[in-house]
This record gives C-alpha cells, sequence and structure tokens, in this order.
C-alpha cells in the first residue's frame, strides 16, 4: 500500500518534461497501471514527471480527415467526446470498455498505450483504425504505425526517453464494433475484438479486425481480412473469416481461460464484432 | 424502500430504515483505521514468501536502524507468548504450536516472520523491506488430497500422514439401507476454497497502560469478549484488565469470529514500546492470512428406492484444514454432519471426516460454516438421483421432505428439528415461476437448440447457534436494558453486530416491548468495559438468541417498572402498556420516564427495596433453530462461449418472525450474492507449490453490481418455538440456498448432453468444454 | 505451469550444444542478467535485474546445469529472489540437428512466488514465453560473434 | 512539496511527501476519514472521491497530483447539515449493511445520476462496476440510484 519514496516534478511544458525523461525519470500519466505497481512495490522509480499539468497534451480535435488525440486525454474524454462518438465510434467504445468509471477518470489514452498491456482494450480498437502513435523523443518527434508500435507484451517501439505524445486516427466512413470478453475478476479483457469495415456496394471493400488478450501483443488478424474482402459479408463469410482470427496464434493462458478456449473466444467475438458491424 | 411509522404501531414487523445509517452514509462512522491516538506508532507485518521453509536467520540490523523505527520482534522475542488458541475439541486431535511469529520454519505462505514498528506507517513499511531472512525452502504440499497420498511432504514433520483428525458420526442402519437400496449413486462433489473478503480488512489499535496494567484492545472483531478472555490467556493478562473494544466492523462473514495472531502480536508490541500501536492488514494479506471458507472434498454415496425415497447418506468429507487450526477450524467440518440428512425424512446416515493439514492458510468459518458445503452436496445428490430416476427434482423433494406434522423432528445426526413446513416455500416458489409451463418453455427452447436450464434448492440449516453444550465457548446470549433517569433506554447487547442492524431490529424489540419511541432506545455492543460479557455475532444467532435475551431482560424490566409504578400510584393492581404504568381500579397512569426519575432519586422507596431500572438476562437457548426455504434460478447458457447468465433468480425463505422485513431482504440478497459467487466465479486457487495465485482482487473474481442477477425474495413464516421472538435467523440462508440452486440449474441445462454434476466455480471455459469444446 | 516449446538455432548441434554450457554466452542470453560468477561444477551465481513495463526488481539466484548428455540434452535450473518475489524454472533441453542449425525443444516448469505471482497472474505465461524468445534470440544472435 | 487545494469547499496548504497517496492524506492531514481504503490494485473502490467533479479513486493517485484540485469526500456532502438526496436514499433502501463500501459507493451513485439523470438499471449496474460491496448483493444500492433518480425527477 505504500510506495518507495521518488522525486517528483509536474512540468508545464513538454519541453522540460523531456528534459527529466530523457536524465532517466519516469513518465506518469492517469497512473492508473503504475501506482497499484508502485504500491506494492514492484514498481520503484526514482523520479517520476507527471504529464497532468502539460497543457498541450490534454485534446481532442480534428484535423483533415484525422482524428487528434493528446496523450493525456482520459478515457472518459474519448468515451463521451461528441466528436470522437461521432467520427470513431469504435474508439469510444473501446474507450468505455475500460476498467471501470472510476479508472476511466483517471486513466489517459497515451498512458495505455505506451503501457501496452497486451489484454488491454484500446490497441485493438488502434490496429483496427490504423492509428498512428506519434512518439516524441527529446529533440525530436516520429510516427509509428500501431501494428509497428505494439512490438510484446508491455514491450513498444518506444526508446529509452521517448514518450507517446498524440495518436492520431484516419476518420472514414465505415461500419465498426469492438466486443470484448471481459475476465471477471479485473475487467481486462480475456479477448477482445476491435472490427471496421467498410463496403462498397453489397461487397466488402475493406476490413481491419484487430485483436487484444489474445497473444503477447495486440495484432491485426491479416487473415482473416484478406478472407473478408469481397465477399458480401454474409453469415458464413463472416464465420469463415472469425475462424482464420486465432489461427497460427500462439495464445496465452492463465488461471481464467487455456489458450484453446481464448482462440476460441477469439473467433467467437470476431463474429460478433463483424455481425454487429456489418448488421 | 421503508414505510414512515406512526407513534402508537408496532414496530416488530415494520420495514422501518435503520438507525445505525446516518453515521455510515455521512462517512463519520470510526472503523478501527479511523482511530488516531497521541503518539501512536504503527506497526508492518514481515511474512514468509514461502509455503515451507526453515528459517536459517534473520537479520534486523538495518531495520533497526531505519528512522522512525522503534523496534523490530522476530518469533524469539515472542515465544512465550500463548500460542493461538483453537476453540474446537474433537477425539485425537492434534493441535500444533501456533507461534504469533514463525521460530524456526514458516508453514505458508504470509505466515508472520517479524513486526516492524515504526512512528510512521511509511518507515515502516521501508524498514520492513530490509529485514534479511534466510530460508531453506522446503518442499510444501496445497491440496488435501494430496496431502494424503504416501510420500507427500509432511506439512507438520511429527505428524508425516498430514492427517490432524479423523471424525466419525453415524446414525440408523446404514449398511442395511444400502443392501436393500434399489438404487445407489455415488458422486464426488467439492466445495472449493473461498476468501471471504469483508470489504473492511482486519485491523488492531493497541494501547498500554503499564501503571494500571490494562491493555485496550481496539480489534475489528465479531467477538469482543471471547477475544478478551483469549487474548488475556495469550499475553498472560488477567481478564479484567483487558479491554476489548470494537469499532465499527466492515463486514465478517465469520472471517472476524477468530482470535488472530495479530491481536495478541499488537497487544505485545504496544506493553513493550509503552505507546498506541497500529496495525491495519492489507488486502494482500487479507488474502493470505485471514481464514478462507469451505475447502472440501466431499465423496457421497445415496441409496434410495426406485420411488424416489430416499434411504441413506454415506459421506466421506476431506477437509483442507490449512497449516494451523484457526479458533473453530476443525470444528467446521462436523456441521456439514450435522447437516446432512438436510429436509429429507432418512434416518440412515454415515459420515467420516479426515482433517488435513495442508501448507496454506487455515480454513474456517466462512457465511453458512459447514452447512453450505452439506447442503450443496445433499441437494446435488438429490438432484442426481432425480436424473438417475427420470424424476422430477421438485417432486422427489416433496416425497422425501420431513412433514409439518413430525415435528418436533428428530434426525440421524442427533439434532432435533424444531418446527417446519418444508413443502410450503418450495410450492410458493413453484407457483412464482409457473414451473409447469417453465418446463414446457425449457422443452420448446432446447427444440431450438437453446441451453436453458431450471435449478432448485431446498435447503435446511442450522441457526442461532447455539445450546452451549453443542458451542465451544457457550451458545447463550445476553443483554441488559436500562431506563435512565430520565426514561431514555439503553440496551447493551452481548452480540456483536457489524451490519446486520441490529441497532435497529433490537431498538424495534425494546420500542415494542417497553411502548417507548424508537429514538428513545439506544443499543450498544462492543465494548467489553461497558457490556456485561457476551458470545458474539456469528452463526446467525444474533437476533435468534440475543434478541430472546433482550426479551427476557424486557420482561423483567417491565416487572420492575410495574412495581415501582404501582408504587407511586400506591395500587398493586396496575398494568403497563403504551409507556406508562395504569392503575387498573382507577385508571390513574405514570408514565415510565417519571417512574425512571422516582426510581432514581429514590425519596419514597420503601425500605430494603433496591433503586434503578436495570435487567440483565443471559439467555441459553433450549435448541438451535432450523430455517429452511426454496430457491430456483433460471439460468440460460451461451453456446458459443459457455457464459452463465442467470435469467431469474426466485428465493421463498422461511427463517420465523421477520423483525424488519427490510433488513432481512437485505441479508437474503448478501448471503445470495455470496452463494452465486461461490458457484460462478469464486475460487483460492494454490499452485503446487502453495503460491496463492488468486492473490490479489485482480485474480479473485468477487460479484460485482453488473454479474448479479435481480434477486425476488419471498417469505412463508413458520415461526419457531425455540425462542419468543419466532425468529429463526436468516444471516446465512442465502448462501446457503444459492450455490446448490445455481449449480442444479446449469446442470439441467446441461443434462441433454448427459452432463450430471459440474464442480464450482462454473466457468465459461468449463461449461463450453462440457459442451463438446472446439468439436 | 508447465512451459514447452522448440526454438531453431542457426549452429550445429555441438555448437549449439556448448554454447548453451558457455556462463559467458547465457549471461549474455539470460534477460536481465548482469553476470554468472562460477559457485561450482555446472552452477553459478547470478545476478538479475527483471524489468518489464513498470515492474522492475533485481534478483539473486543461481544457473545450474545438470544431467548433461551432450550434444544431446541437458538439463537447466535457473531460479532468483528478490524483494518483489521469486522464481524458478527448470526444464529439459533436448537438441536435435535439423537442416540450417539445431531444434532446441524445452519441456519443464516454472514456477513464481511472492507479490509478483499475486498481481501478475495473467501476465506469467505471456512474460515467460517472452523471456524463453528473449532468451534465444540473444543465442542466435551469437552467430555473430 | 506543497500542495494547495480545496476540500469539501475549504482551502487546505500542505508540505506532503511525493509518495503519500491522496486517501492517506485526505484520512490522516485532513482528518476526512469517509473515505477507506479496501485494497491496493483500485479494485474496490471503497476510497472513491470527487475531484474537480469527477468520481476517481483516491488511492490510486497521489497527493501532489492533486494539487490544485477541488475536492469533494462523502463529509462534504451533507456539509450544510441537510443530507444529501443519495444519502437519503441509500438510508431508506437499506443500501447499507456494514457501511465500509458506502462513502465510496454513493459518491460513485452521484456520478451515475451527474452523467445520466434517468440511468437504466443496467446502465446504473454498469456504474458501479468500480466498486465493491460484500454485504448488500447490490439490490438495495440499485434500488437506492434509481430512487435518487426519481426524487431528482420530482
Amino acid at each position: 500500500m505504500i510506495a518507495q519514496a521518488f522525486d517528483y516534478a509536474a512540468p508545464k511544458t513538454l519541453d522540460e518534461a523531456m528534459t527529466l525523461i530523457a536524465a532517466g525519470a519516469k513518465p506518469l500519466a492517469g497512473g492508473m497501471s503504475l501506482i497499484p505497481m508502485m504500491k506494492l512495490r514492484l514498481a520503484a522509480p526514482e523520479q517520476l514527471v507527471d504529464l497532468a499539468r502539460v497543457k498541450d497534451l490534454n485534446y481532442i480535435r480534428e484535423s483533415g480527415n484525422q482524428l487528434h488525440i493528446g496523450a493525456t486525454a482520459t478515457h472518459y474524454a474519448v468515451e463521451s467526446s461528441a466528436l470522437v462518438r461521432a467520427k470513431c465510434p469504435l474508439l469510444a467504445a473501446a474507450a468505455a470498455s475500460i476498467g471501470d468509471v472510476q479508472v476511466r477518470n483517471v486513466g489517459t489514452i497515451g498512458g495505455s498505450v505506451a503501457h501496452a498491456d497486451p489484454a488491454a482494450d484500446y490497441p485493438a480498437a488502434l490496429q483496427a483504425l490504423d492509428a498512428q502513435i506519434v512518439i516524441r523523443g527529446a529533440k525530436s518527434e516520429r510516427t509509428v504505425s500501431a501494428a509497428d508500435f505494439f512490438v510484446d507484451a508491455f514491450t513498444t517501439a518506444l526508446e529509452t526517453g521517448e514518450i507517446v505524445r498524440e495518436i492520431v486516427v484516419p476518420m472514414e466512413d465505415s461500419s465498426t464494433s469492438y466486443q470484448k470478453a471481459p475476465q471477471p475478476a479485473s475487467g481486462f479483457a480475456l479477448v477482445g475484438v476491435a472490427v471496421r469495415v467498410r463496403k462498397n456496394g453489397d461487397r466488402i471493400a475493406s476490413a481491419r479486425i484487430g485483436v487484444t488478450g489474445l497473444a503477447n501483443k495486440s495484432f491485426r488478424a491479416s487473415a482473416a481480412e484478406k478472407a473478408l474482402e469481397g465477399t458480401a459479408g454474409t453469415a458464413a463469410d463472416v464465420q469463415k473469416a472469425a475462424a482464420l482470427v486465432p489461427q497460427g496464434v500462439d495464445a496465452n493462458s492463465d488461471l481464467h481461460a487455456s489458450a484453446d478456449y481464448r482462440k476460441h473466444l477469439a473467433s467467437v467475438y470476431a463474429a460478433r464484432a463483424l455481425t454487429a458491424a456489418l448488421s | 424502500m421503508a414505510t414512515t411509522i406512526t407513534k402508537t404501531e408496532l414496530l416488530v414487523g415494520k420495514r422501518i430504515r435503520r438507525r445505525e445509517d446516518p453515521r455510515l452514509i455521512t462517512g463519520t462512522a470510526t472503523y478501527v483505521d479511523d482511530i488516531q491516538m497521541p503518539g501512536m506508532h504503527h506497526a508492518i507485518v514481515l511474512r514468509s514468501p514461502h509455503a515451507a521453509a526453515k528459517i536459517l536467520s534473520i537479520n534486523t540490523r538495518a531495520a533497526e536502524g531505519t528512522p522512525g523505527v522503534v523496534a523490530v520482534f522476530t518469533g524469539k522475542d515472542t515465544k512465550h507468548v500463548g500460542p493461538v488458541p483453537c476453540g474446537a475439541s474433537l477425539p485425537g486431535l492434534r493441535v500444533p504450536h501456533h507461534y504469533i511469529l514463525a521460530t524456526d520454519r514458516v508453514y505458508f505462505v504470509g505466515h508472520p516472520v517479524a513486526v516492524v514498528v515504526a512512528t510512521d506507517k511509511y518507515l515502516a513499511r521501508d524498514a520492513a523491506d530490509k529485514i534479511e531472512v534466510d530460508y531453506d525452502v522446503l518442499k510444501a504440499v496445497a491440496d488435501p488430497e494430496k496431502a494424503l497420498a504416501v510420500g507427500a511432504p509432511a506439512v507438520h514433520p511429527e505428524w508425516p500422514d498430514n492427517t490432524a483428525f479423523n471424525y466419525h458420526q453415524e446414525g440408523g442402519e446404514v449398511d442395511k439401507a444400502f443392501a436393500d437400496a434399489e438404487v445407489v449413486i455415488k458422486q464426488r462433489i467439492t466445495s472449493q476454497r473461498l476468501i471471504p473478503t469483508a470489504m473492511e480488512t482486519r485491523g488492531v489499535v493497541a494501547e498500554w497502560h503499564a501503571a494500571d496494567r490494562q491493555l485496550n484492545l481496539h480489534s475489528s472483531t465479531q467477538i469482543p469478549h471471547l477475544l478478551r478472555s483469549l487474548v488475556a490467556g495469550m499475553l498472560g493478562l488477567e481478564e479484567n484488565r483487558v479491554r476489548v473494544i470494537t469499532p465499527e466492523v466492515g463486514g465478517g462473514f465469520g472471517s472476524k469470529l477468530n482470535v488472530y495472531a495479530e491481536e495478541a502480536l499488537m497487544g505485545f508490541v504496544a506493553m513493550q514500546i509503552g505507546k498506541p500501536v497500529k496495525w491495519i492488514e492489507s488486502r494482500r494479506e487479507n488474502f493470505l492470512c485471514t481464514i478462507q471458507g469451505r475447502g472440501h472434498v466431499d465423496y457421497y454415496e445415496l441409496a434410495a428406492k426406485k420411488d424416489g425415497t430416499i434411504l441413506a447418506i454415506k459421506l466421506k468429507i476431506v477437509q483442507d484444514l490449512g497449516a494451523y487450526h484457526q479458533l473453530l477450524t476443525p470444528a467446521i467440518p462436523t456441521l456439514s454432519v450435522l447437516m446432512m440428512p438436510g429436509l429429507y425424512r432418512t434416518k440412515n446416515i454415515r459420515a467420516d471426516v479426515v482433517g488435513v493439514f495442508t501448507n496454506c492458510v487455515p480454513t474456517d468459518a466462512y457465511r453458512g460454516a459447514g452447512r453450505p458445503e452439506a447442503t450443496h452436496g445433499i441437494e446435488r445428490m438429490v438432484d442426481i438421483l432425480a436424473d438417475e430416476l427420470k424424476m422430477d427434482p421438485a417432486e422427489i423433494r416433496l416425497k422425501n421432505f420431513v412433514t409439518p406434522e413430525e415435528f418436533p423432528y428428530p434426525t440421524a445426526t442427533g439434532l432435533t428439528y424444531d418446527t417446519g413446513n418444508y413443502a410450503a416455500p418450495l410450492e410458493k416458489a413453484l407457483g412464482i415461476v409457473d414451473y409447469k409451463n417453465l418446463l414446457k418453455e425449457q422443452a420448446a427452447a432446447r427444440q431450438q437448440g437453446k441451453v436453458m436450464g431450471i435449478g432448485i434448492s431446498t435447503y435446511g440449516e442450522i441457526c442461532a447457534f447455539g445450546p452451549s453444550p453443542a458451542t465451544p465457548a457457550g451458545g447463550w446470549e445476553s443483554a441488559t436494558v436500562k431506563i435512565e433517569p430520565s426514561g431514555k433506554v439503553t440496551v447493551m447487547t452481548g452480540a456483536c453486530p457489524h451490519g446486520q442492524g441490529e441497532e435497529t431490529t433490537f431498538a424495534q424489540i425494546a420500542a415494542d416491548e417497553l411502548g417507548v419511541d424508537i429514538d428513545d432506545v439506544l443499543v450498544i455492543r462492543g465494548d467489553t468495559a461497558i457490556v456485561q460479557y457476551g458470545i458474539g455475532t456469528f452463526g446467525s444467532r444474533a437476533t435468534a438468541v440475543g434478541g430472546a435475551a433482550l426479551y427476557f431482560a424486557l420482561q423483567d424490566l417491565k416487572a420492575k417498572i410495574k412495581k415501582f409504578g404501582g408504587m407511586l400510584l400506591e395500587s398493586d393492581d396496575v398494568s403497563y402498556s403504551g409507556g406508562e404504568v395504569i392503575c387498573n381500579k382507577t385508571g390513574a397512569s405514570k408514565p415510565l420516564s417519571e417512574i425512571a426519575g422516582a426510581t432514581y432519586r429514590a425519596m419514597k422507596l420503601p425500605p430494603n427495596t433496591e433503586p434503578g431500572l436495570v435487567a440483565t438476562y443471559f439467555w441459553e437457548p433450549p435448541n438451535f433453530t432450523f430455517p429452511f426455504g426454496a430457491h430456483i434460478v433460471i439460468t440460460d447458457i451461451d453456446r458459443d462461449t459457455g457464459q452463465v447468465k442467470i435469467r431469474r433468480y426466485v428465493a421463498v425463505d422461511d427463517c420465523g418472525n421477520l423483525i424488519n422485513p427490510l433488513i432481512v431482504d437485505g441479508q437474503v440478497h448478501g448471503g445470495v450474492a455470496q452463494g452465486v459467487g461461490q458457484a460462478l466465479w469464486e475460487q483460492a486457487v494454490y499452485d503446487d507449490s502453495g503460491q496463492l495465485i488468486t492473490g490479489e482482487l485482480m485474480d479473485y473474481a468477487l460479484p460485482r453490481a453488473h454479474m448479479m442477477p435481480w434477486i425476488e425474495s419471498h417469505h412463508t413464516i413458520t415461526p419457531t418455538n425455540v425462542n419468543p421472538l419466532g425468529v429463526k435467523g436468516v444471516g446465512e440462508a442465502g448462501t446457503i440456498g444459492a450455490s446448490p440452486a445455481v449449480v442444479n440449474s446449469v446442470v439441467d441445462a446441461l443434462s441433454p448432453l448427459g452432463v450430471r454434476h459440474i464442480d464450482m466455480p462454473l466457468s465459461p471455459e468449463k461449461i463450453w468444454k462440457l459442451m463438446g469444446g472446439n468439436n | 505451469m508447465k512451459i514447452s516449446g522448440t526454438y531453431t538455432l542457426p549452429f550445429p548441434r555441438e555448437r549449439t550444444f556448448a554454447l548453451m554450457q558457455d556462463p559467458e554466452a547465457l549471461a549474455r542470453a539470460i534477460p536481465g542478467c548482469e553476470g554468472l560468477q562460477h559457485v561450482g561444477p555446472d552452477e553459478y551465481k547470478m545476478k538479475m535485474k527483471m524489468a518489464l513495463a513498470s515492474l522492475s526488481g533485481a534478483f539473486e539466484g543461481k544457473v545450474r546445469i545438470s544431467d548433461s548428455v551432450p550434444p544431446e540434452s541437458f538439463r537447466l535450473i535457473v531460479e532468483g529472489s528478490g524483494r518483489i518475489g521469486f522464481m524458478k524454472g527448470e526444464g529439459l533441453l533436448t537438441l536435435a540437428a535439423v537442416e540450417g542449425g539445431t531444434d532446441v525443444s524445452y519441456d519443464g516448469e516454472a514456477q513464481v512466488g511472492g507479490t509478483m505471482a499475486a498481481v501478475g497472474q495473467r501476465l506469467i505465461d505471456g512474460t515467460a514465453k517472452m523471456m524463453i524468445k528473449r532468451f534465444f534470440e540473444k543465442l542466435a544472435a551469437e552467430a555473430a560473434s | 512539496m506543497k500542495i494547495e487545494l480545496t476540500i469539501n469547499g475549504k482551502s487546505h496548504s500542505h508540505d506532503v511527501e511525493p509518495r503519500l497517496l491522496l486517501i492517506h492524506y485526505l484520512r490522516e492531514a485532513i482528518g476526512l476519514t469517509g473515505p477507506h481504503i479496501g485494497c491496493e490494485t483500485s479494485l474496490c473502490g471503497a476510497c472513491t472521491v470527487q475531484l474537480d467533479g469527477k468520481a476517481i479513486k483516491s488511492c490510486a493517485m497521489f497527493a501532489v497530483q492533486a494539487d490544485g484540485a477541488d475536492i469533494v469526500t462523502i463529509e462534504g456532502l451533507a456539509a450544510g447539515g441537510e443530507l444529501d438526496p443519495m444519502q437519503v436514499a441509500f438510508w431508506n433502501e437499506h443500501g447499507l449493511q456494514c457501511g465500509f463500501c458506502t462513502p465510496g459507493m454513493i459518491m460513485a451513485s452521484k456520478q451515475i445520476l451527474d452523467r445520466n439523470p434517468h440511468p437504466s438499471e443496467e446502465e446504473i449496474r454498469h456504474g458501479l462496476e468500480g466498486n465493491l460491496c460484500r454485504c448488500t448483493g447490490y439490490q438495495h444500492i440499485v434500488n437506492a440510484v434509481k430512487a435518487a433518480a426519481a426524487t431528482a425527477g420530482k
């Protein structure tokens, strides 16, 4: 219940924050993952840099055909944003299924993405949305696709001294759905599937399926996407595609769900998400 | 919702809102962690990360040198403190010496090894990290059946068979019944270990007044007086020099019906440092070190006739005790044995219990304590029998019930059931769900490939613990009622309510009996310096035993009031009603306030008359009470995922008279939630090395609001004749009725697949596999 | 927890076997290992720093090799303990020559205790897999050396 | 570090260690023991308070993070002497037993109605996801939130 002592800074500008992070400080966003770990002393950073007061990090705005979400926008802000709900309901749905109300009021998109919990909700949606992660280093910025950002469990493309500054989501006219089987104790996804499909006439022109919880990292179920594209999206098409989602995946196993069951759930929830999106 | 009360109405039987709530809803109640004292220190207990290990050395030097640290104690400092007590006795029971801090060996993960005391809890926590303990890790055993196997690691080296006791009980002619049986069914049924998880963890504040040799112990407990007696013994203090004060208690469910190492340890620390000390259990410690419930592996055999008549039941219980006996650990499975006949007429019962040591935290009383395990088993077996005989589960129950004219009914396990009408709640529940049409609906649903189940449980339980000969520390309860000089009424109960609402129900009883406004009544509990000796709150006993004690104290008090009122009215022919003593001849009256005032001023008392208006009653119940009920659960199972959805939960409970139906409903709801929790989600899982892998709320799934079904709570009322209130007790009923109702429903849903039994918790994956998994 | 799998290393079987018994190569390959110190035949003391997301902790432990049947198989035991808990992994590694290298199959048990076991249940399987993967990747990288 | 914040309408200023949790600050420095500590993994919700109008778990935040914030705890609801309608609803509906989860439960329930004045039963249950109660089975709590919503609608 009591963290080890640490130094704390809450700079107002990103430059100040980046200087401290470059010097080894640990960035603190909402702290919904980090602080419980610190209380159990599983994490013991020597210095925290609180990003909450960095003004130009907390925003949700539209620019051209893209949605820009600052790293410290809370899950609640994303979930309740009229803009996100109208232009990218998938992201709002993923945000709304994270943890509980209190956690969503404090937890941030940047923190969650950077933490890369293999069972987090956002990554599935970001994969399906072909989102871009804007990474800020001490001196420069770079942009990485969601597909490349998530490397392994808790492992991302972030290098030492870098933070997630912004999430960029392309907005396009599509049908989406996020379906999740929550673990009953923690609410984390046993499996979560985000889908985005676009039809051209009566054919599926493009399909994107992002999966979380199944393996060590979120991923796009490319084989299933391909199987779906060009079809009419009938129930049979959906079933066929959904069956491909877990294929070849090295699925995780724990006391709440074996690897086999997780794979099965991935198919079931993929089918449900596709059906919901196509209906 | 609560009803509004007009003053002339009787309060017993009314849904009135609780009198304890104003402090709770405003956040102004005082729980143990809310206590602050000048000079108070803080203690952190260092615990073993291993389930079995020898302690080779403990180096506390660095911790002692940490700023703010005033002391570090280890097992060698506390060796002289008496062992953590086991209050249960069984023939041949092996009782390991349970030091309050480990000495040379640890026996379970979480075993206390050292205590750090500092001026600040943050500093104490820092210092605890600096203690170096060198362990020689040994092989552990966490599963009770594995512990019984030849060659298993010995939890206690002196008892290599890991057996703490063997207990046998038998009634009737079991062998003959089995020989005569037309049908015999057998089933292994487990009742998994559960973590009670009171929302408030345990906690203690101890203060030592050396000059007075007085130890004040503020502890979150269900049993203040027993705790006082036992801690005094452990610390070698005179019992009247220990005062236990129970502040607000944030739930117990049996987990605080105990005497824990930390309670004596904080007393020890306070005496050593001469300052108050506070210890508050973390949730992680609560999972590791507070008793757990259940932990049964049961082997049932049931003999019956083809017409469904149950002839005999055999049961072998393998009880996982954990590494030690806590207060009642070995007694819990014997309650399962008592409960074995359930509501059924069978006279032939045989039970064999083997109590097994494992390298886990001890099991002990958790909501229901032994009775849920038995009821779960019996209610499962009756369903399996029904399936075997192709009979309707409701019909087979109705056929075997003890009938109303058979009461008092002596059971094969030596109990005498007080009163009952077992068919009544079942028939009521069947009516509520419209059973006949429900069966048709189910048949139609199955035609459409849907997986729908109907589950019935008809439970009985043993409540109002209990007659003293059957209860380790006395089964009576006490009450004192004082009329203050102003006429206000103070009730002191030896029970120790902690959420059950007796500050309200007892005030209802007192207000009715004395004819006073409920606002004039104050109920006090939980301070051994104020309240007469009492037993405590557990086993659905507070109202059925403590309320009865209150009732008798009130009768004594009313006699005194009448006597004094008669003196003031100068009449021998008086009656007491509506808060007044009335002269039956003249109609003249004196209100209670005036009588009380006169009694205490004592100006006009005849010689040899004792002033004051106080009555104390210690009531010994002649028997337990035996509530019963019927729960019906309708489930729908997701074919794709195995997820169970409870569509409908109907509970018809008969707990005798209801003092406050609003509170009774609350007890039923909460009980059902814990039973549903066991059926569907909860399970303490240990790995082979004795690590609790559901070691935090991250992995131990408690029911949350969105997981619970709506509970339709109904009653039939069959008053008991054991106590004058006619109440039987309701604290555990919901828990006992729920788990078999849910499991029976799910098994029923899967019965077309040939499924006869599933062990709890009914995880979606388990059900998915039974439905064929990937095939 | 059971762990098993197969990883292909790009070396002939003899080289692979030798590499996996080489304390310096092991020290480079075991994730977080800060050095192995020889304490007995086929037994080494190990200092390890584990960092995974925000979880971090120092461990002290040992690495032991037993039942060696060169170049076919051996048993590897790795254990460590620290403030945040302890872990132990034990497994039989079997080497089979295949085209272009050696298949190393492992089959064993992993055990985790202490605080990190309490909160990390859902992560242990994944983490173990990740650490094994990193171990073999680092070994494979020895090709360059 | 020095922090300044408003708690239940009053300004407070303290010098605190960065690692001091907000819940410990409220309970020990300010003496507001209404918010409780029921776990260390921010899963029980007993410590829930309102920070700048949002329900948060005060055990999962350091006091320094709350510098400048406006906090309302359970004690702040009836500060004027009159109970908040949600408190009254919990009382009338028997929405509590041991009372330990109640302060957090009431704060979370208020958040539900702040954002959705007419929630369905499902929405209420969903809104209480972050709060554990081991006594009530939640049913009377759900009733309380419904009742408070109905009162507010009058």
